[in-house]
C-alpha cells in the first residue's frame, strides 16, 4: 500500500455546507493506505498547497489525494504542488466533490456518502498511478506551406517574418491561386492583382520563403516537431536556372489548348504560365498537350529559347524534407454546374459562372476587361445575377452557404453599371447576407447608386430565346410572376473543398467534414488548429470564406507556427499507450482504432529455450499518441494500456466506487 | 421481484469522457442542476476508453445502472473514439438483452460540454428507470 | 476405400515425399465409430492413417498455431468452414499464407453423432460410412442404409460457406450450399430472441449454470488465438476465481464480445463444451447485430479487411437511445 | 388574414406534416418552385406561399383556395427545391384534411356488423370509409 495523504477541501462553503468534512476526514483516514487526512478552507489558497507540501515531508507520502472542485480547474496547481514536494506530479488524483457532489446535491447525508466514495475511489486509483515523465521532443524549425494562394502565401510571409524558413508548395505553375483570377475585391474595389502581385514578389524574393511551383504533396510521416513530407515537383521540361522568363516560348508554341486561369474563355499554349504576373514567371510545358511528348515533333520552343532552356528529359524530381509544422492552405473549388440543367449553363453561351464573368471584368481577362457577350460580342444590356446556385441546397448541392456570392454579386452588379452604361443588373437572391465591416453600405449602394434590382426569388428555369435568355422566376415579395428577358445570365456557384481535399486529409492525417473541408480541433477556440497537433489550416480549405477572414486566418496559422517552432523542445503528453509485449500478440487490433498512426509494427527477437525466435508486436510512438485509449479496448488480451488510465486503475476505481 | 421498492436507493456509475461529457457533469454542477447522489462518474479520456470489462465489473460489484457518457457522434477530441464506442456498446447492450439482463441498466448518452443541464436529466431519468426496476441481481456477485 | 481418404493420403504423402512440408494436418480414425480427431503426419507412411469421414468436424486450424512455429512449411486439410479459421490467423496476423499449403475439401455436412444414437438406440453402432446420398449404418446386427440429411449437425445446415474459400487445391468438385441456410442459420437465435425477457435469463442461466470454466470453448477458437488471454491475468482480474453466475456471465459475455465479429461459425465452441451450452447461439446473436446494424459482414472471407469492431462509419446506427 | 400564435401552434400544421411526411419548416421562400410552376397562373396562393401559410398556420387560408385543385402535381417544383420539399405532397396532404374533414365518417367501423367486419376485404372496407367519409 502507498502512503497515501487526503486533503479535503471545504471550498469556504461550497462543499462544505453539502458534505460533512469533519465524517469524510474521519472515514478517510480508514481507507486502505492513508496515513494522512485533513481539511482545509481553501486548499487550493497558498496556505492549503503549503499544508501539503509540509503533510508530503513530514508523513513521507508517496501519494496525494485532493478533494475539492473539478479536476479541469485545479489538476495542474495540485501536481505543481506535489511536484515542488518532490513527488512525481502524476501522484496526485483529484476527488471531484464540488461540480459532482455538493453542488448538484442538496441532502448533506447522502452528499457525504457520496464525497466518501469519490474520496475512496481517488485513493484507490493513487495507490496505482505510477511515475510519468515528459519526455522532450527535437523540433524542426522549417515550416511547410501547402498551397499557393492568398492564404499560403500570407502564411508563408508571416511565419518568415517571425525568422524562419518556410518551403511553399503550389500546384500550379505559379503561386496567386484563385485572387489571382478576381478582378476587383468587395468593398473597397481594390484590384485583386494590385494587392497580390506585391505579396507574390515578396514572397518569390525572401530569403526564408522557397517556391516549389507545380508541385504537390506525396507523403507526409512523422508527429509535431518532426514532419517528414516528400513532395513531387512535376517536371516542368523547362530549366528553371537557365529560362529567363522572356516569354519567347509561349508566342512561338502552335499548340492551343483551354486556359484553366481562364476558365477555358481564351486559349493558353502548351508552354505557358497562367497568366502574365506569375511567379516565378517561367513557363511550364504541359505535356499532355505538348506536341512534342504526343506526336513526337515539333521541338519549336527549344528552336526559339534564347537560353537553351528548354528540357525534354527532366523527370519528376521526389524531394524529402523535415518540417516542424506544416500549414495547409488549398483553397477551394467553384462548383461544377452538372446537375443544374435548369440554368442553360453549357447550353448557351452568354450563361457564365461568376469566375467566368470575373474573368471578363478584367483588364488581363480574354476581353481586356470588357463586358461582352461571348456569343456575339456586343455588351448585354439586362444581366440576371443567379444566387445559391448549388449552395443552400440540401437537395443537390451543398447545404451550407458559400458565404461570398452575395457581396462579390453586389460587386458584379457595380461594376457591369460602371462598365457598360445603361445596363440593369437583376440579383435573383433568397437572401442577402451582408456581415462585414462596411459590407451592407456596399450592398446598399449597389441598388441605391447603381439601381440594380433585387428579386427576392430563386430562379426556376432560364430558357435560351434565340439570341436573348427568358429567365422564369417569382418575386416572392410581392407575389409577383418574374418573366425576365436577358442578354446574360451569371450564376453564383457554390464553394466546393478541393477535388483531393479528402486525398490529402488522409497523408495529413486531418479530418474532413461531411463536405471535404478539413475539420478544425474546435469551431470556436481553435480554429486554426488541426486536430493533429502540428499542422494549421488557412483560409477556404476549412470552409468558404472571403479574402479578409482568409488573410486573417494565415497570420494566425503563422503565428501558432511561430510559436511552435520558437520553442526549444517540444514536452510530450506522458498519459500515453505503452504496449506490454509479454502479452502482446501482435494482431494490431490496436493500430486499426488509432486515429494517430501512432502505432506501429515491430519485429522483437526472443530467446525461447536455445533459439532466438522472432515475433510482431505493437510499438507506441509517444510523440504521435494522443492517449484517448481507444487501442486499450480493441487489445483483447489487455497487452496495450493508456497511461495514467490504465485498466488497473479504471479497475480499482470501479470496485471502490461500487463498495 | 417481489422485493419491497420502498428505500430503495440504485447505485449509479457513469463512466464520461474527459472532454465533453465529464465538462457537461461539470457544468451542471457550476450552474446547479441537482441531480440524485446516486449518480458517481469514473473520469476517462474518452468513450472509446471504456472496456466492456469496466461495465461488468461494475455490474458485478453492484452497481444498478451503468451509463458511458461520451461526446456527440463528429465531436470526439480524438476525432473517433466515440465511434467506436458506439460499435462496441451496440454490440454489447444487444447481447445483454439477449440474456435477459434489462438493457436499462445500461446506457449510452452523448453529452457535450456544453450540455449541463441534459447531463443533469439524463442522470435524474436513468436514476429514476433502474430505480423503478429494482437492485440488480443478475450481474452482481456473490459479495 | 472411399476416394476422398484415397485423395487425401495421396496428397499429404505426395507433400510430405516432396518435402513442400514437413506436416499435415488431418483427420484419423480414433477408438470410436465417432471420433475422427485431428491427426498429425510427419512422413509419408503415416499419410495412411489419414480419414475423411463424416466425423472429420474437428477445426485443425487451431493447431496451426503451435505447428507454424515449429515447421518452416504444414499442409492442412481444411473443409469450408475450417478455411474460413485461416483467413481468421491470417487477418489477425498470426500466420502467413506461406505458411501452409491448404488442401480444400468441399463439405456436404459432418454427422451429429447424437442423432445417429437416437435413431439406432438399441443395437451397437460399428461405423458410419458416407454413401452418395446416404449414410450406411453397420450395426451389430446388420446395416441400415439413412439419409444423410436427417443427421446433419446443426451448424453444417446452415452453413454458407461448405467449400473452402482459400486454398492451393481443391482435392475434388464444389457441392452446393445447402438451399435454405439462410432462414435456419438465425431460428434458434430468434426463437430465443422472441421470449419474454426472464425467460431468456432464466434459459441463459439454465445453460451457464452448467459451466465449469475449463476454458475449452476459448482454447478450441481459432479466433481466441491471443498469446496470453485476460481471463488468465492476475492484475488487474478480469475475470474472478469463484464459481458463481456473475463471473460465469462475465467470462462468457467478454468471450463472446472478443469474437464479435469475428467469429465465423465453425462451431467447435459448442461441439467441445462438455456441459453442451450452445455458445454457437450466442455467438450466431452477435452476428445478427453486427449484420443489422454495421451490415452484413461473415468473418473469414477476406483477411484484408478490418473486423466491424475494428473500424466504423460515420452514420453508423446505434443500437442503445443516442437520444 | 391574420397571424396569431394559435394559428402558428395549431395542429393541423403537424398533421399536414404527418399526412405528406414533408417537413414544411425546412421551406425558405427562395420561389424556385414557383417561378417553375406551369399552372401558376391559374393560382390563387404560389406554390411558395403555400408553405408560407402552412408555416405560420394559415390553414383555413390554404383549405379554401383553389391552389389546391390547380395543382397538377407534375413535380416540377420538387425537382427543383433546394430544401427537397415535396410540394405536390403538401398539397395533396392539404386535399386530404379537407376530403377527410367534410361530414366526417358516415361509415364508423365500430357501426359495422360483425359479420362484415369479419369477412369483408380489408381493402374494401378501407375504400368504403373512404368514400363516404367525402
Amino acid at each position: 500500500m502507498r502512503r497515501t495523504g487526503v486533503f479535503i477541501c471545504w471550498c469556504g462553503s461550497n462543499i462544505a455546507a453539502t458534505v460533512d468534512i469533519d465524517l469524510a476526514v474521519a472515514a478517510a483516514k480508514k481507507m486502505p493506505g492513508v496515513v494522512f487526512a485533513d481539511q482545509n478552507k481553501y486548499t487550493c489558497s497558498e496556505i492549503g498547497q503549503e499544508m501539503i507540501r509540509e503533510a508530503i515531508r513530514t508523513h513521507r507520502l508517496e501519494r496525494v489525494v485532493v478533494a475539492a472542485c473539478s479536476p479541469r480547474m485545479h489538476e495542474n496547481t495540485f501536481r505543481k504542488t506535489v511536484a515542488a514536494a518532490g513527488l512525481n506530479p502524476y501522484f496526485l488524483e483529484i476527488a471531484n466533490i464540488r461540480e459532482q457532489c455538493s453542488w448538484v446535491h442538496k441532502d448533506k447525508e447522502t452528499a457525504t456518502d457520496k464525497a466518501i466514495a469519490l474520496i475512496r475511489t481517488a485513493v484507490a486509483k493513487a495507490a496505482r498511478n505510477e511515475a510519468l515523465f515528459a519526455s522532450e521532443l527535437p523540433i524542426e524549425r522549417r515550416a511547410l506551406v501547402i498551397g499557393g494562394g492568398i492564404a499560403g502565401i500570407q502564411a508563408a510571409l508571416d511565419i518568415a517574418e517571425n525568422g524562419f524558413v518556410v518551403d511553399l508548395v503550389e500546384k500550379e505553375p505559379s503561386i496567386g491561386g484563385r485572387m489571382a483570377q478576381l478582378d476587383k475585391t468587395f468593398p473597397t474595389l481594390d484590384c485583386s492583382a494590385c494587392i497580390l502581385t506585391p505579396k507574390m514578389v515578396e514572397v518569390a524574393q525572401s530569403e526564408k520563403i522557397t517556391i516549389f511551383s507545380y508541385a504537390e504533396v506525396e507523403k507526409v510521416e512523422g508527429y509535431v516537431g518532426n514532419f517528414t513530407v516528400t513532395v513531387r515537383s512535376r517536371a516542368r521540361s523547362v530549366d528553371m536556372g537557365k529560362c529567363t522568363g522572356c516569354g519567347d516560348c509561349m508566342l512561338k508554341c502552335p499548340v492551343k489548348v483551354d486556359s484553366e486561369f481562364d476558365l477555358g474563355l481564351i486559349k493558353r499554349r502548351a508552354i505557358y504560365t497562367p497568366f502574365p504576373q506569375a511567379v516565378p514567371n517561367k513557363p511550364a510545358i504541359d505535356r499532355e498537350n505538348c506536341r512534342w511528348f504526343t506526336a513526337g515533333k515539333c521541338r519549336v520552343c527549344e528552336k526559339v529559347c534564347p537560353a537553351g532552356a528548354i528540357d525534354y528529359s527532366q523527370e519528376d524530381e521526389l524531394r524529402t524534407e523535415k518540417y516542424g509544422a506544416i500549414v495547409v492552405a488549398t483553397g477551394f473549388d467553384p462548383k461544377k454546374l452538372d446537375n443544374y440543367g435548369e440554368y442553360a449553363y453549357g447550353k448557351h453561351p452568354d450563361v457564365l459562372t461568376s469566375l467566368e464573368f470575373e474573368r471578363l471584368l478584367n483588364a488581363s481577362g480574354p476581353t481586356g476587361g470588357k463586358i461582352l457577350r461571348p456569343s456575339n460580342g456586343r455588351p448585354p444590356k439586362n444581366v440576371a445575377f443567379i444566387q445559391c446556385v448549388g449552395s443552400r441546397d440540401k437537395a443537390k448541392g451543398n447545404p451550407y452557404c458559400a458565404k461570398v456570392c452575395c457581396m462579390y454579386t453586389a460587386k458584379h452588379a457595380i461594376l457591369l453599371c460602371e462598365k457598360v452604361p445603361g445596363a440593369r443588373p437583376f440579383v435573383f437572391y433568397i437572401d442577402v447576407r451582408t456581415p462585414g465591416k462596411d459590407y451592407e453600405e456596399f450592398y446598399n449602394r449597389a441598388y441605391e447608386e447603381f439601381g440594380a434590382t433585387y428579386i427576392k426569388g430563386n430562379v426556376s428555369k432560364v430558357f435560351p430565346d434565340g439570341e436573348k435568355l427568358l429567365v422564369r422566376s417569382v418575386d416572392a415579395l410581392s407575389g409577383a410572376l418574374v418573366e425576365l428577358e436577358v442578354d446574360m445570365v451569371v450564376l453564383a456557384n457554390s464553394v466546393d473543398a478541393r477535388a483531393g481535399a479528402k486525398e490529402l486529409a488522409q497523408k495529413l492525417s486531418i479530418t474532413t467534414n461531411a463536405y471535404n473541408f478539413f475539420n478544425e480541433a474546435h469551431p470556436k477556440l481553435r480554429p486554426v488548429e488541426t486536430h493533429t497537433a502540428g499542422i494549421f489550416l488557412a483560409g477556404t480549405c476549412q470552409g468558404p470564406k472571403d479574402i479578409p477572414e482568409t488573410v486573417a486566418q494565415a497570420s494566425a496559422a503563422a503565428v501558432k507556427v511561430a510559436a511552435l517552432l520558437g520553442k526549444d523542445s517540444l514536452l510530450s503528453n506522458p498519459t500515453v499507450a505503452e504496449v506490454n509485449e509479454k502479452l502482446c500478440t501482435g494482431d494490431m487490433s490496436c493500430l486499426a482504432v488509432c486515429p494517430y498512426g501512432a502505432i506501429s509494427e515491430k519485429m522483437l527477437e526472443e530467446r525461447r529455450g536455445r533459439e532466438t525466435v522472432r515475433r510482431k508486436v505493437a510499438e507506441v510512438n509517444m510523440a504521435l499518441c494522443q492517449g484517448c485509449g481507444a487501442c486499450t479496448v480493441a487489445c483483447r488480451p489487455g497487452a496495450i494500456n493508456l497511461k495514467g488510465f490504465t485498466n488497473e486503475q479504471i479497475m480499482a476505481e470501479v470496485e471502490a466506487i461500487c463498495l | 421481484m417481489p422485493v419491497t421498492r420502498e428505500g430503495f436507493e440504485p447505485l449509479i456509475v457513469a463512466f464520461c469522457c474527459n472532454w465533453c461529457s465529464y465538462a457537461g457533469a461539470d457544468l451542471a454542477g457550476t450552474s446547479r442542476q441537482t441531480y440524485p447522489s446516486n449518480v458517481r462518474v469514473i473520469r476517462v479520456p474518452c468513450s472509446g476508453r471504456v472496456n466492456p470489462g469496466f461495465i461488468i465489473r461494475a455490474f458485478q460489484r453492484g452497481a444498478d445502472g451503468v451509463l458511458v457518457a461520451g461526446c456527440h457522434p463528429g465531436d470526439c477530441h480524438y476525432h473517433s473514439g466515440n465511434y467506436h464506442a458506439r460499435r462496441r456498446f451496440t454490440i454489447l447492450k444487444q447481447m445483454l438483452d439477449y440474456l435477459g439482463i434489462e438493457p436499462e441498466r445500461f446506457q449510452v448518452r452523448w453529452i457535450s460540454g456544453s450540455e449541463g443541464a441534459k447531463f443533469s436529466a439524463v442522470m435524474n431519468e436513468l436514476t429514476e428507470n433502474v430505480r423503478k426496476l429494482g437492485p440488480n441481481r443478475k450481474l452482481r456477485d456473490a459479495r | 476405400m472411399s476416394t476422398a481418404n484415397g485423395k487425401i493420403r495421396s496428397s499429404a504423402a505426395e507433400a510430405l515425399a516432396e518435402g513442400r512440408v514437413t506436416l499435415v494436418l488431418g483427420w484419423r480414425k480414433k477408438d470410436f465409430w465417432w471420433q475422427s480427431p485431428v491427426a498429425f503426419v510427419e512422413s509419408a507412411a503415416e499419410a495412411e492413417q489419414l480419414t475423411f469421414d463424416p466425423f472429420s468436424v474437428y477445426n485443425p486450424v487451431k493447431y496451426l498455431l503451435e505447428a507454424a512455429g515449429c515447421h518452416e512449411k504444414v499442409g492442412v486439410f481444411v473443409k469450408g468452414c475450417d478455411s474460413r479459421g485461416i483467413n481468421r490467423l491470417l487477418q489477425d496476423k498470426r500466420l502467413e499464407r506461406e505458411q501452409v499449403l491448404i488442401f480444400g475439401l468441399p463439405c456436404s455436412g459432418m454427422v451429429d453423432p447424437v442423432k445417429i444414437r437416437a435413431a439406432f438406440p438399441a443395437p451397437k453402432i460399428c461405423e458410419v460410412a458416407r454413401d452418395g446420398e446416404e449414410l450406411l449404418v453397420r450395426l451389430s446386427d446388420g446395416q441400415e442404409r439413412v439419409q444423410t440429411a436427417d443427421f446433419l449437425l446443426e451448424k453444417c445446415l446452415t452453413c454458407r460457406h461448405p467449400n473452402p474459400v482459400v486454398y492451393d487445391r481443391l482435392l475434388w468438385e464444389r457441392v452446393p450450399v445447402r438451399s435454405g441456410v439462410d432462414a435456419l442459420r438465425f431460428a434458434r437465435v430468434s426463437s430465443v430472441a422472441q421470449q419474454q425477457i426472464q425467460e431468456r435469463y432464466a434459459y441463459w442461466t439454465r445453460q451457464f449454470s452448467r459451466c465449469i470454466r475449463c476454458f475449452a470453448c476459448r482454447n478450441t477458437c481459432p479466433a481466441c488465438n491471443c498469446r496470453s488471454c485476460i481471463f488468465d491475468q492476475a492484475e488487474p482480474r478480469w475475470l474472478g476465481k469463484a464459481s458463481d453466475m456473475s463471473d460465469t456471465l462475465n467470462y462468457q459475455i467478454t468471450r463472446a464480445f472478443h469474437v464479435a465479429g469475428r467469429c465465423f461459425e465453425c462451431g467447435e465452441c459448442e461441439r467441445i463444451c462438455p456441459a453442451g451450452i450452445p455458445l454457437q447461439e450466442l455467438n450466431r446473436r452477435l452476428i445478427m447485430d453486427i449484420d443489422k446494424y454495421f451490415g452484413p459482414y461473415e468473418a473469414g472471407l477476406a483477411p484484408g479487411d478490418l473486423p466491424p469492431l475494428g473500424t466504423y462509419r460515420g452514420e453508423d446506427p446505434a443500437g442503445f437511445d443516442e437520444s | 388574414m391574420k397571424v396569431t400564435a394559435d394559428k402558428v401552434n395549431s395542429s393541423l400544421v403537424k398533421e399536414v406534416e404527418e399526412i405528406s411526411g414533408q417537413k414544411v419548416s425546412a421551406c425558405f421562400q427562395c420561389g424556385k418552385c414557383t417561378g417553375g410552376c406551369p399552372v401558376v397562373s391559374s393560382m390563387d396562393i404560389f406554390p411558395h406561399l403555400v408553405l408560407r401559410f402552412a408555416q405560420l398556420g394559415l390553414l383555413e387560408e390554404l383549405l379554401h383556395s383553389k391552389t389546391l385543385w390547380i395543382c397538377a402535381s407534375c413535380q416540377t417544383c420538387d425537382s427543383r427545391c433546394p430544401r427537397d420539399v415535396d410540394i405536390p405532397k403538401v398539397i395533396e396532404a392539404l386535399r386530404l384534411l379537407l376530403l377527410r374533414r367534410k361530414g366526417g365518417n358516415r361509415l364508423h367501423p365500430a357501426n359495422l356488423s360483425d359479420r362484415v367486419r369479419a369477412d369483408a376485404p380489408q381493402q374494401g372496407l378501407v375504400s368504403a370509409f373512404r368514400k363516404y367519409a367525402k
